[in-house]
């Protein structure tokens, strides 16, 4: 093996995908016809190959190996006399490895028709943009209500509480408060609205106290099924809504 | 209906998958079926006459606009996202599962002379390829076949749009009745889409 | 250039935003500003001549096309029949859910082996799923179960509707093969989306 077929071999041997690419760059590089394989050539020239790889310290793949012992057993049969009169029709010792080879051939050609059709986002584009029409349908999905436990009402007010300015927090509301209060005053507000939010309810006023005392109203009514609480998605909106219909 | 035209022509843009001819008639379902069809022809031939930048095209059991393929270089200076690229070897992978679904790994394996544990994972990854369920056989192997996803990407009508493989007839005798398989299995997809 | 108003029109319709006549001027760099604008107005005439679908909108400091707003109704339609889509991850998590709720988060990432908290915020999104209560355990991790909407969705009378829901229950104590079964199946919806 002269050094030219060395760099060669060297550069050739990292787009080979297993043994059967291999042994279709062979076939190809001789211009053997597959139906009739040289099998001693091929043999001695995959041969070569691992001898190379091995060389060059690269990992062979156990396929390679398998291989080889596939050629040197075929090569082996091949040698073997043919029967003056085979009591049935013997078959090319080469016939499966020429059937592997042709459709893995096959498959390389079609992958690379593939490859050649005008591919989605590399030749073709679709229409990326949002249509008006689903930038409303977003929005109404999320207007789409949930019924809600007291559970994730407690969530939702913790989430509200945890929002608030801390300072705000500190100051004393010097308004007098009652539950019964709120809750006259939330019902009085749904007769008239019909819906409302939890923060319509704090008229932002958002001090503790006020906070707290109506979210006790609003579970107190809930319990009460005076009232319904629904949230537009687990972090949204809480509405209320009255239990009947007045 | 004044304008069926129209109608289908808006319908197939704003849909953001192909839409496919039996949602389109259900969608317009005071037009009759062949109405529809010969409005979707005369769509197809309007945007070739006009040479417009987009065409419809036929695609995964639907009908979708497309940028014409040759106006590819203007829309690369348009987008900055590269397009996603395929190894030889999921190429390869992908090429078989297509042609021979339902397949298992070994099958693969066999015609590529390689183990393909890679190629599968990351064509899965890529939704181009999908699991079918498992084969009845010891070790219960997973079978693949391609998605719908497969199809748009790579432009193609249903599978028998594939094209033709050119030496498997002769190999494979029984490559009829795998495609009348696939028939079967395309049409049952389509219909679950 | 040959064809300027195919490139526009291309890059008008593949743009994922209005698309401005300064980009344009950028990406067709050899063609005059003024051609350009000229072969804009001829797409905007060319649309509204044809009477078609959709039409070249100047909108927000740009270009876009768009469905014509008198065939809104037929879109809402298309838009409404829109199938649901999950994810497999979703679809993975719901199943877990479902057959073995009530849950905690951690219980289901020890099944998927993956986090799973964007799946799980997606199916509290779409409301196939939702939060049950805290589990009275240090850290009180919250309970998932499934909502009347996932029945619905999923056409199922009950939960006990549910494939092999009670074998499943049966198998109880032996975790690892509900496990498996779990996986199995879900592997199973997964192909079947």
């Amino acid at each position: 093996m002269d050094n030219e077929q060395t760099i060669n071999y060297a550069i050739k041997l990292d787009i080979f995908e297993g043994p059967l690419d291999l042994l279709l760059y062979l076939i190809k590089k001789n211009e053997i016809d597959i139906y009739n394989i040289p099998i001693a050539l091929v043999t001695e020239q995959y041969l070569q190959y691992l001898k190379m790889i091995k060389a060059l310290n690269l990992d062979l793949a156990g396929e390679y190996l398998v291989m080889a012992s596939t050629l040197i057993h075929i090569k082996s049969r091949m040698l073997l006399p043919v029967p003056e009169e085979p009591e049935e029709e013997e078959e090319d010792p080469r016939a499966e490895l020429v059937r592997q080879l042709l459709e893995h051939k096959t498959f390389k050609e079609a992958a690379a028709n593939l490859g050649e059709r005008p591919l989605l986002e590399r030749d073709v584009f679709t229409r990326s943009a949002l249509l008006p029409e689903e930038v409303e349908k977003t929005n109404t999905d999320e207007e789409e209500l949930m019924e809600i436990s007291v559970f994730e009402l407690i969530e939702a007010f913790h989430r509200i509480v945890s929002q608030i300015d801390k300072k705000v927090l500190m100051e004393i509301d010097l308004e007098k408060l009652s539950l019964t209060d709120i809750i006259n005053n939330i019902m009085e507000q749904l007769s008239v609205t019909k819906s409302l939010t939890f923060e319509d309810l704090l008229k932002g006023k958002k001090d503790r106290r006020r906070i707290i005392y109506t979210f006790l109203a609003l579970l107190e009514l809930i319990k009460l099924r005076m009232i319904k609480a629904y949230q537009t998605s687990v972090f949204g909106v809480i509405r209320i809504f009255p239990a009947v219909e007045s | 209906m004044e304008n069926i035209k129209a109608v289908i022509e808006a319908l197939i843009f704003a849909s953001d998958a192909p839409l496919s001819l039996e949602k389109i008639c259900i969608i317009l379902s005071d037009v009759e079926k062949q109405e529809i069809k010969e409005a979707l022809e005369k769509i197809v031939l309007e945007y070739n006459e006009r040479q417009s930048g987009i065409y419809l095209q036929e695609v995964a059991g639907g009908f979708q606009f497309r940028t014409r393929p040759e106006l590819s270089p203007w829309i690369k200076k348009l987008k900055s996202t590269k397009p996603h690229s395929l190894s030889p070897a999921a190429m390869e992978t992908l090429a078989i599962v297509a042609y021979k679904q339902p397949i298992v790994k070994s099958e693969i394996e066999s015609i590529r002379g390689v183990d393909v544990g890679a190629p599968l994972k990351g064509l899965l990854d890529k939704k181009l390829i999908r699991i079918v369920g498992r084969k009845d056989v010891p070790g219960k192997p997973i079978i693949y076949g391609t998605t719908r996803k497969f199809l748009e990407v790579f432009n193609l009508k249903d599978l028998l749009d594939l094209p033709n493989l050119r030496e498997l007839k002769e190999l494979n005798q029984q490559q009829e009745i795998v495609e009348q398989e696939i028939v079967e299995k395309t049409t049952e997809d389509i219909s679950n889409l």
